[in-house]
């Protein structure tokens, strides 16, 4: 009954509330989601990290992180899922844990990077002339940068660390956004509902956030998703050059580092973090793909 | 010979055109051996003082004095066919073999013997304190250190040594005898051919270098009118190869005869392999962990002792270790002369409480640990890490590359460091100075060559020890007094020493000949033979 | 009430340069609907950008406009703001997608400091034969009648005296067409607006106004009163053309079409 | 696109011969690009833990050893002043020598700089040739089971941990399925024979008449530009997939269908010809960033290349060659989407 | 006028399945075609295109297309093969779409555009296609053939691309033209003389001509007989001539809200829309 009558409400030809309106929004764009099945893989992929990540006390045993010399490099079994590692600790365990870190990274790269995409590129992109020219050129100069190097360079000046790693990606991953950002401003700023705004009167600034950065946010998101795995992957290789998250830390790009030496006898060391890595980059690879054929419903989907 | 067989490869489900693999074996006459060879940034005698190239130029240049790798143990003539000490101990005439030739064919002149280390001293590059510290200096160095005549070198030394030390001193890498002539041909604006020297060789030592390609090769040519003999190999190559599975890999297809940096758990994996053969050598290389004590905490000597209580030596021995590290508690690696081989220390939780509590550190504190990036070290750091919780210390660990660690630590900027270290020569004096001796602790005399001075700590009776052993003239006395420091630092001091390297080197089997001493210059292909 | 006296305008510059519009003259009194004809390409929307002020950022304007007595400077002021609106063609482009109908009429009002906000949304939705049912729909679930019905709420929200309309009928279907037309004609007659009309559609732009220009290529042919238009007084063979074409094929006529071009 | 195009005619501007202004303006936005790449990466090096100084002397070096190469370095002066000095050098063509070579900067990237390319290229090279069809397919066959497969493969390429693949890969095709040589660019003991002309082996070999070492050098290519094509592929694979979808929505492609054209000239006459034009861009973007070098790649399969030489001269705080390492490829990238934004005017009637 | 029927549609449904549900697009239309100008006319919505592709079996994925006969010359459109269908489409049914700025191929010139027209229907030489072509161009009044022949489609203006549409989709010979929407991407007096150049081309080659457009004023002045769509269904049916006696009350009402120049400005009246429209013809196949 509840269901029925929420159902009702949610798609309830008349909307009676601002909120009614934008929970109905979300809903129907919800309904569209789900017809793609890919789309839905990936979130589920995705849900189920959170889920781990939120349960990871639960799901582990609180010695399993502990060193455990005698028991290292035992073979997925019974006992360890997934094996054990050059140093004894469960590493089932060792990626349930690792899920929050991944999790921090692409939380805390999207909170860094979509704020100054967006405000670059959309200022840019309707603001044009001189501003546009010398925004763009700044974004030039990140975009021609070897991408992994300044990080790197990044992390090596400012000390080896998680954070540290965190922010580097993040100072060498706007420059797309902002890009993307500025084409989309550029469309958006010719068309007439935005004429409508300026001829009501409203400033610039009131334009840009009100009226053009919402309509950016799609595609930046939609790039945010199909990026996170490379975000993930940047971090997992800054880990493997050893810059990014330190030992004891269960960061799955530093755990298949240090595994590697080990591939050929004990191959689940480094390997089951990698397949891991694999997992949720597709999770996310495949929601960004579904994102985009909700939003955007010209590439991909029936016409 | 090599027919192209087209082979339909579905990787990734992308399909591509690959050519059959040669089945490898390295050549008759060519020793190939992988290594990580990227610290090599010169291979200029009076400058190399880096793993890689101390074993280069052992194998081009003959040196004053010199270990043989038919014996390891005692130190011979290398140019010098004798020597002769004076009675105060402060010269020695040595007497230079005659025929001798260098690569170029030139002959080997005591003069050249004596530019070579005129040249040292005048380049003052880092290896020269192990001879400046005899009170040479650009300026006076022409007169303490001359030919006499065409086959004599005549050295005098200003400070106090024991001549022992100072013969043991020249066998280090300075003392290669390089080829004035050559060099010297190649100077560029009085730089005695450094420019040059640093990618070319001109000794008179087995091989000669003929190619080195940073990060990828470094090649070696036999030199057949060697005094032994010519070498069994026509050209070594040293391929650089930084991952230890590639080294494997490569080994096991016999795409090269030596792996040369194989992990311990590698080579537990290829032992059943007849191919390849693993030979163990000690090496002068130790493993230690230094706690700055300029720390409040850590300048106590009973939370130092606390710490050499709680580690758990054996365990990592046994473990991730094992093969290639041996449980080693002193400053001067266990086999050479005058070596301290007790280990005293065990894991022992409950005293090292108790001395933590009468440091006043019962209910624990935080630290952190830096160490190098690879391995063994963040290993080592996650079991100290977790030997250390026992006992109540936190500890964060940050690894670095050297080259962003090694400023860390002369600046004093570290809580606990965790590294290794090797004998710059095969003297206790090389050690003991860097581990006993603080000449002085005040911040800006910088004496950074000193491990004591990185960790600002001094020890009055530590540092007169340690020179009185330095000028020790009986052999025996200098002995027992080197065994008393030793033990002195195991008890007290910045310095917990915890392992001492054996360097597993696997081999295809049909190679023989290669000998590893226990230092890390004593490396010699001469002898490498291949049936 | 608007004046505008030998108006330029050029977009680009250097050899890209485009003069969409030149020296164009005209004047519309309070209260009286002022119609613009012409083909594509023949400026007249442009004449109606640039009086709105919409070209600053995009094009070299020149002339001298008068409204309201105010001249006007390249920045428009507020009193302006609220007292000229507009309405745009595109019923699906005018209206900015995210928005709801409540937001978007509330806009105007919030921008201005307007006081009962609430209040004019929904006496404006009524205004044009909406009911508060619309209130919170988004633009992509009202049809294109329905949303140039909000176009044009929502320039009266903040009760101006001017409404630029930019072919607010010729993205819709002819049956929508007329019920557009009947409520601007309602709304001008009770609130006394002054409308000036941009339109191809001849028989539009005669239904709604009472002097009309014809424009070519950037210029004004023509200034006449529709009252010359019916009765076929023009003079100029071009409007006598585009009268023609206006009313339906004619296989005769169109071999005796002349070339107007550029 | 379309309203973009429009919106770039009617830009503002001052009344200067436009082709003048364009072509100041590229080369004034070269200039700044290339001052703000190598301001930055200096300032990095400034910035950095490690010390220069400690790379050449050695961690044991006396401090007087230390001053002596600190002052010989110019580390003493101030660094807008070493910043300079090092433009000054830069304009000569002096990239300066490398502390981890002992070369000059400049003879290093001309030999590390041609494996990286010859990586790179092949590893374009196979996206672009497997990676087009694959997309094409795709976009043909939507939402049936090629296309499901298309890009399962095209998401994995493209989620797959580089370094782990490459490792496995290395396992599998060279260690146990032995039918490719393994790390290295070729066995070491052909090093040497083929003077290096291009420094790209396989031209190289080939311009030598050696055919061994050709096969030697394309046998330890193979697998490193795989895995590296792997990516390049399922990104092109993937755009190439999308751009086809968007065109095949097109009315142009109706009016192909109602002319009565079979369907495969429907999809590469008409619809790929447009797909065409978008490409180019993604190629170059794609052929660009490995030239960057893949770091990770270079790691596992010993590969001389750039980008591992950037990383080691960084860690080396090497700051010579790191400099002219960014340079060279900084001016690559902007080479290549220079060079693809001419192509794409070649190509595309319309932007003429 | 109607001696032999060339197209012969009967009970033609066309629905598409959507995220909100099955929409029926087309219901039950039925008509025949001669050599003859026929005109559909409706509102957006009312299925007037989808009608016209349905024909060419080019209805978009995810449509379905059913009806008891579609039978073009004797052949069965319905149940026709692919190969059949490539050759009916171009050779046979032929159709003009609304805006040549999107209707042709951006990258290809026009002198290639309409000559693969010609050459995937003929086995003729390349050299007898561009004869063809050039004076194809002609036909449809193009001033300077060889120009065009070699202009991309954005160098061409909006008239000048529909007639290049017109040459393109008549060089095969078709027996039928759909022209969609044809002009109303155009300004009136060219709208009026493309027509002009289509009118003489299919009275000339004796061709019929399916043209659909919303202008209920230009289809009644350009057509020979009407269908007035609304619904997916057809409303009524009538001689161009006679629209002003039309009896439906959809057609009654679309006349008289059109604004007249010779009008005045009365109130417009406004279509009362009835449901019963609709409902008196259901779907009956």
């Amino acid at each position: 009954m509840t269901t029925l009558t929420l159902r009702g409400w949610l798609l309830a030809e008349v909307p009676r509330s601002k909120g009614q309106a934008r929970c109905q929004r979300v809903f129907i764009s919800w309904l569209a989601f789900k017809r793609n099945p890919v789309a839905v893989i990936g979130l589920l992929i995705i849900a189920s990290l959170v889920m781990v990540a939120l349960l990871a006390p639960w799901l582990t045993s609180t010695e399993a992180l502990e060193l455990n010399l005698a028991k290292r490099l035992q073979p997925p079994g019974g006992e360890h899922w997934f094996g054990t590692d050059e140093l004894g600790r469960d590493i089932l365990d060792r990626i349930i844990w690792g899920s929050r870190i991944t999790l921090y990274i692409v939380g805390l790269v999207s909170i860094i990077v979509v704020p100054i995409g967006l405000v670059i590129g959309v200022v840019a992109g309707y603001i044009g002339g001189w501003v546009d020219n010398f925004l763009m050129r700044l974004t030039d100069i990140f975009l021609a940068f070897p991408r992994l190097i300044l990080a790197m360079a990044l992390v090596a000046a400012l000390g080896p660390g998680l954070e540290n790693a965190v922010l580097a990606i993040a100072l060498t991953t706007w420059s797309p956004f902002a890009r993307i950002a500025r084409a989309e401003a550029l469309t958006i700023r010719n068309s007439d509902f935005i004429l409508a705004a300026r001829m009501q009167g409203v400033s610039t600034a009131g334009i840009l956030t009100r009226h053009v950065a919402p309509l950016c946010m799609s595609s930046v998101i939609v790039r945010l998703t199909l990026d996170m795995a490379g975000i993930i992957l940047t971090a997992a290789g800054l880990g493997f050059l050893g810059l990014g998250a330190q030992p004891p830390t269960p960061e799955w790009g530093a755990m298949i580092s240090l595994g590697r030496q080990y591939l050929i006898d004990q191959w689940w060391v480094p390997t089951m973090p990698g397949i891991a890595i694999l997992v949720v980059s597709l999770g996310f690879n495949l929601l960004g793909d579904g994102l985009r054929d909700v939003f955007d419903p010209k590439s991909g989907g029936n016409q | 010979m090599k027919k192209i067989k087209i082979t339909l490869l579905g990787f990734a489900a992308a399909l591509m055109l690959v050519t059959g693999a040669s089945q490898a074996a390295t050549p008759k006459n060519t020793f190939v051996l992988a290594k990580d060879i990227a610290d090599i940034i010169t291979m200029d005698p009076a400058e190399v003082f880096e793993l890689t190239t101390g074993e280069i130029i052992a194998n081009i240049y003959d040196r004053i004095m010199m270990f043989e790798p038919e014996d390891l143990q005692n130190l011979v003539g290398g140019v010098a066919e004798s020597w002769e000490v004076s009675e105060d101990g402060k010269t020695i005439t040595f007497k230079v073999r005659s025929g001798l030739k260098f690569h170029s064919g030139n002959p080997v002149r005591a003069e050249d013997v004596a530019w070579s280390l005129q040249r040292v001293v005048k380049l003052n590059k880092t290896p020269a304190f192990i001879v400046t510290q005899f009170g040479w200096n650009a300026d006076n160095v022409d007169s303490l250190v001359k030919a006499t005549d065409n086959d004599h070198l005549q050295i005098t030394i200003t400070e106090e040594f024991s001549p022992g030390l100072v013969l043991n001193a020249l066998s280090a890498g300075i003392a290669s005898v390089v080829d004035k002539k050559l060099v010297m041909s190649h100077e560029k604006d009085g730089d005695l051919g450094y420019d040059w020297l640093k990618s070319n060789s001109a000794g008179s030592g087995a091989f000669s270098l003929k190619t080195w390609k940073a990060n990828e090769i470094v090649m070696l040519q036999a030199h057949k009118g060697y005094r032994h003999g010519a070498p069994g190999m026509d050209r070594v190559i040293l391929q650089h190869v930084s991952e230890p599975s590639s080294q494997r890999l490569l080994l096991e297809k016999g795409d090269i005869d030596m792996a040369r940096n194989l992990t311990p758990d590698q080579v537990k994996g290829i032992e059943g392999n007849s191919d390849i053969a693993v030979d163990g050598h000690p090496k002068g290389t130790i493993v230690y962990m230094a706690a700055n004590a300029g720390h409040p905490i850590l300048g106590k000597d009973k939370v130092v002792q606390a710490m050499r209580h709680l580690i758990d030596y054996d365990s990592m021995a046994d473990s991730f270790l094992a093969g290639q590290f041996v449980v080693h508690q002193a400053f001067w690696p266990a086999g050479l002369w005058g070596a301290l081989e007790t280990t005293p220390y065990k894991q022992d939780v409950v005293t090292a409480k108790a001395l933590l509590a009468e440091a006043g550190h019962a209910d624990g504190f935080e630290l952190t640990i830096h160490t190098l990036t690879n391995s063994p070290f963040p290993e080592i750091a996650q079991a100290v890490q977790a030997n250390l919780a026992k006992g109540g210390i936190k500890t964060n660990i940050v690894t670095l590359e050297g080259k962003t660690l090694w400023p860390k630590y002369r600046a004093r900027e570290h809580d606990i460091i965790l590294a290794h270290w090797s004998p710059d020569y095969v003297d206790p004096h090389s050690n003991a100075d860097a581990f006993a001796n603080n000449p002085d602790n005040r911040f800006e005399a910088k004496k950074t060559g000193h491990l004591t001075w990185r960790n600002a700590w001094s020890d009055d009776a530590s540092n007169s020890l340690a020179i009185k052993a330095r000028n020790e003239l009986d052999l025996d006395k200098r002995k027992q007094q080197y065994l008393e420091l030793q033990a002195m630092l195991q008890k007290k001091g910045p310095f917990v020493i915890m392992f001492q390297q054996n360097e597993q080197v696997a081999r295809r089997r049909n190679l023989d000949g290669f000998v590893s001493g226990s230092n890390f210059d004593l490396v010699f292909y001469r002898n490498v033979t291949k049936r | 009430m608007i004046d505008i006296q030998g108006l330029d305008v050029v977009f680009g510059h250097g050899n890209k340069a485009f003069h969409a519009v030149r020296n164009v003259s005209l004047a519309v009194e309070k209260g009286q609907s002022f119609g613009l004809v012409g083909e594509s390409g023949s400026g007249k929307t442009t004449v109606l950008r640039a009086l709105a002020g919409l070209l600053d950022r995009v094009a070299a304007v020149s002339g001298v406009m008068t409204v309201a007595g105010e001249t006007l400077q390249q920045q428009r002021s507020q009193a302006f703001r609220r007292h000229v609106q507009m309405v745009f063609q595109d019923p699906y482009g005018s209206l900015h997608p995210r928005h709801t109908v409540d937001t978007i009429l509330s806009e105007p009002a919030r921008v201005h400091k307007l006081d009962r906000i609430e209040e004019r949304v929904v006496a404006a939705l009524e205004e044009v034969g909406l009911n508060a049912s619309f209130r919170f729909r988004y633009p992509h679930q009202i049809s294109g009648g329905q949303r140039q019905r909000v176009s044009v709420a929502r320039a009266l929200i903040t009760d101006p005296d001017i409404v630029l309309l930019d072919e607010p009928t010729s993205a819709l279907d002819v049956s929508v067409q007329a019920e557009v037309l009947n409520l601007l004609m309602r709304l001008k007659r009770e609130h006394g607006l002054t409308y000036v009309l941009v339109s191809h559609n001849l028989a539009v732009v005669a239904h709604v106004c009472e002097t009309l220009s014809v424009m070519q290529n950037g210029g004004i042919v023509e200034t006449m009163s529709v009252q010359q238009l019916r009765e076929h007084s023009s003079t100029m063979p071009y409007t006598r053309q585009l009268m023609t074409a206006s009313l339906g094929y004619d296989r005769g006529a169109i071999d005796a079409f002349e070339e107007f071009g550029q | 696109m379309r309203a973009s195009s429009v919106l770039k005619a009617a830009g503002p501007g001052r009344a200067l011969p436009s082709k003048l202004v364009k072509a100041s303006g590229v080369i004034v936005s070269l200039i700044l690009t290339f001052v703000g790449l190598t301001a930055v990466t200096f300032t990095i090096g400034r910035v950095m833990p490690a010390d220069p100084v400690l790379a050449i002397v050695g961690d044991r070096a006396s401090q007087e050893v230390y001053d002596q190469v600190f002052l010989q370095l110019g580390l003493d002066k101030p660094i807008y002043v070493q910043y300079l000095k090092y433009l000054g050098q830069l304009l000569q063509g002096d990239l300066g020598t490398s502390i981890m070579t002992a070369q000059p900067v400049a003879e290093d990237i001309l030999r590390f700089f041609p494996a990286t390319m010859e990586l790179a290229t092949v590893a374009t090279l196979l996206g672009v040739f497997v990676g087009i069809p694959m997309g094409v397919l795709a976009a043909v066959k939507q939402g049936r089971w090629p296309d499901h497969v298309v890009r399962v493969i095209g998401l994995i390429g493209y989620s797959a941990p580089i370094f782990w693949l490459g490792m496995v890969a290395l396992l599998v095709f060279y260690a146990r399925l032995d039918w490719v040589a393994g790390p290295g660019r070729l066995d070491v003991f052909y090093d040497g024979i083929v003077d290096p002309v291009s420094g790209i082996l396989l031209l190289d070999a080939a311009l030598a008449g050696e055919w061994d070492i050709f096969d030697n050098a394309l046998d330890h290519l193979i697998l490193p530009a795989s895995i590296l094509g792997t990516f390049a592929l399922a990104y092109i694979a993937r755009m190439t997939r999308s751009f086809m979808l968007d065109q095949l929505g097109q009315e142009y492609i109706l009016t192909a269908r109602v002319k009565g054209i079979p369907e495969w000239q429907v999809i590469w006459r008409h619809a790929f010809r447009n797909v065409l034009v978008q490409l180019i861009t993604i190629i170059g973007l794609t052929y660009a960033s490995l030239l960057e070098g893949s770091v990770l790649t270079e790691t596992i399969f010993s590969w001389p290349g750039i980008g591992l030489y950037i990383t080691k001269s960084l860690f080396n705080n090497d700051m010579n060659a790191v400099l002219g390492g960014t340079i060279v490829v900084g001016v690559c990238f902007v080479g290549i989407n220079m060079l693809s934004d001419l192509l794409y005017k070649l190509v595309d009637p319309r932007v003429r | 006028m109607m001696d032999a029927a060339l197209l012969r549609v009967e009970e033609l449904h066309v629905s598409y399945n959507t995220p909100t549900g099955l929409v029926q697009a087309v219901k039950g239309v039925s008509f025949e075609l001669g050599r003859e100008k026929l005109g559909i006319v409706g509102e957006s919505g009312s299925g007037k295109s989808q009608t016209g592709r349905a024909i060419l079996g080019l209805t978009a994925p995810g449509g379905e297309v059913r009806a008891r006969r579609i039978e073009f010359e004797g052949t069965d459109l319905l149940h026709a093969d692919r190969r059949t269908m490539r050759h009916i489409r171009g050779a046979g049914i032929s159709m003009i779409m609304q805006d040549p700025k999107y209707s042709l191929n951006p990258v290809m010139t026009v002198g290639k555009q309409i000559e693969e027209a010609f050459l995937v229907h003929s086995k003729d030489s390349k050299r007898e296609a561009y004869r063809r072509t050039l004076e194809m161009l002609r036909a449809v009044k193009i001033r300077e053939p060889d120009r065009v022949y070699r202009a991309y489609p954005h160098e061409v203006s909006g008239g000048m691309g529909q007639r290049i549409m017109i040459a393109m989709m008549m060089i095969p010979e078709p027996s039928i033209i759909i022209a969609d929407e044809p002009t109303s991407a155009l300004d009136v007096t060219v709208q009026l003389q493309v027509l002009a150049v289509l009118d003489d081309m299919i009275s000339e080659r004796g061709m019929g001509l399916i043209f659909i457009s919303h202008d209920l004023n230009l289809i009644a002045s350009f057509c020979d007989r009407i269908l007035i769509m609304y619904g997916g269904q057809v409303m009524e049916e009538c001689n161009a001539a006679e629209l002003h006696r039309a009896r439906h009350p959809y057609t009654r009402g679309l006349l008289d809200c059109l604004p007249r120049l010779g009008g005045s400005q009365h109130e417009l009246s406004v279509l009362r829309r009835d449901p019963a429209w609709l409902e008196t013809r259901g779907e009956t196949s």
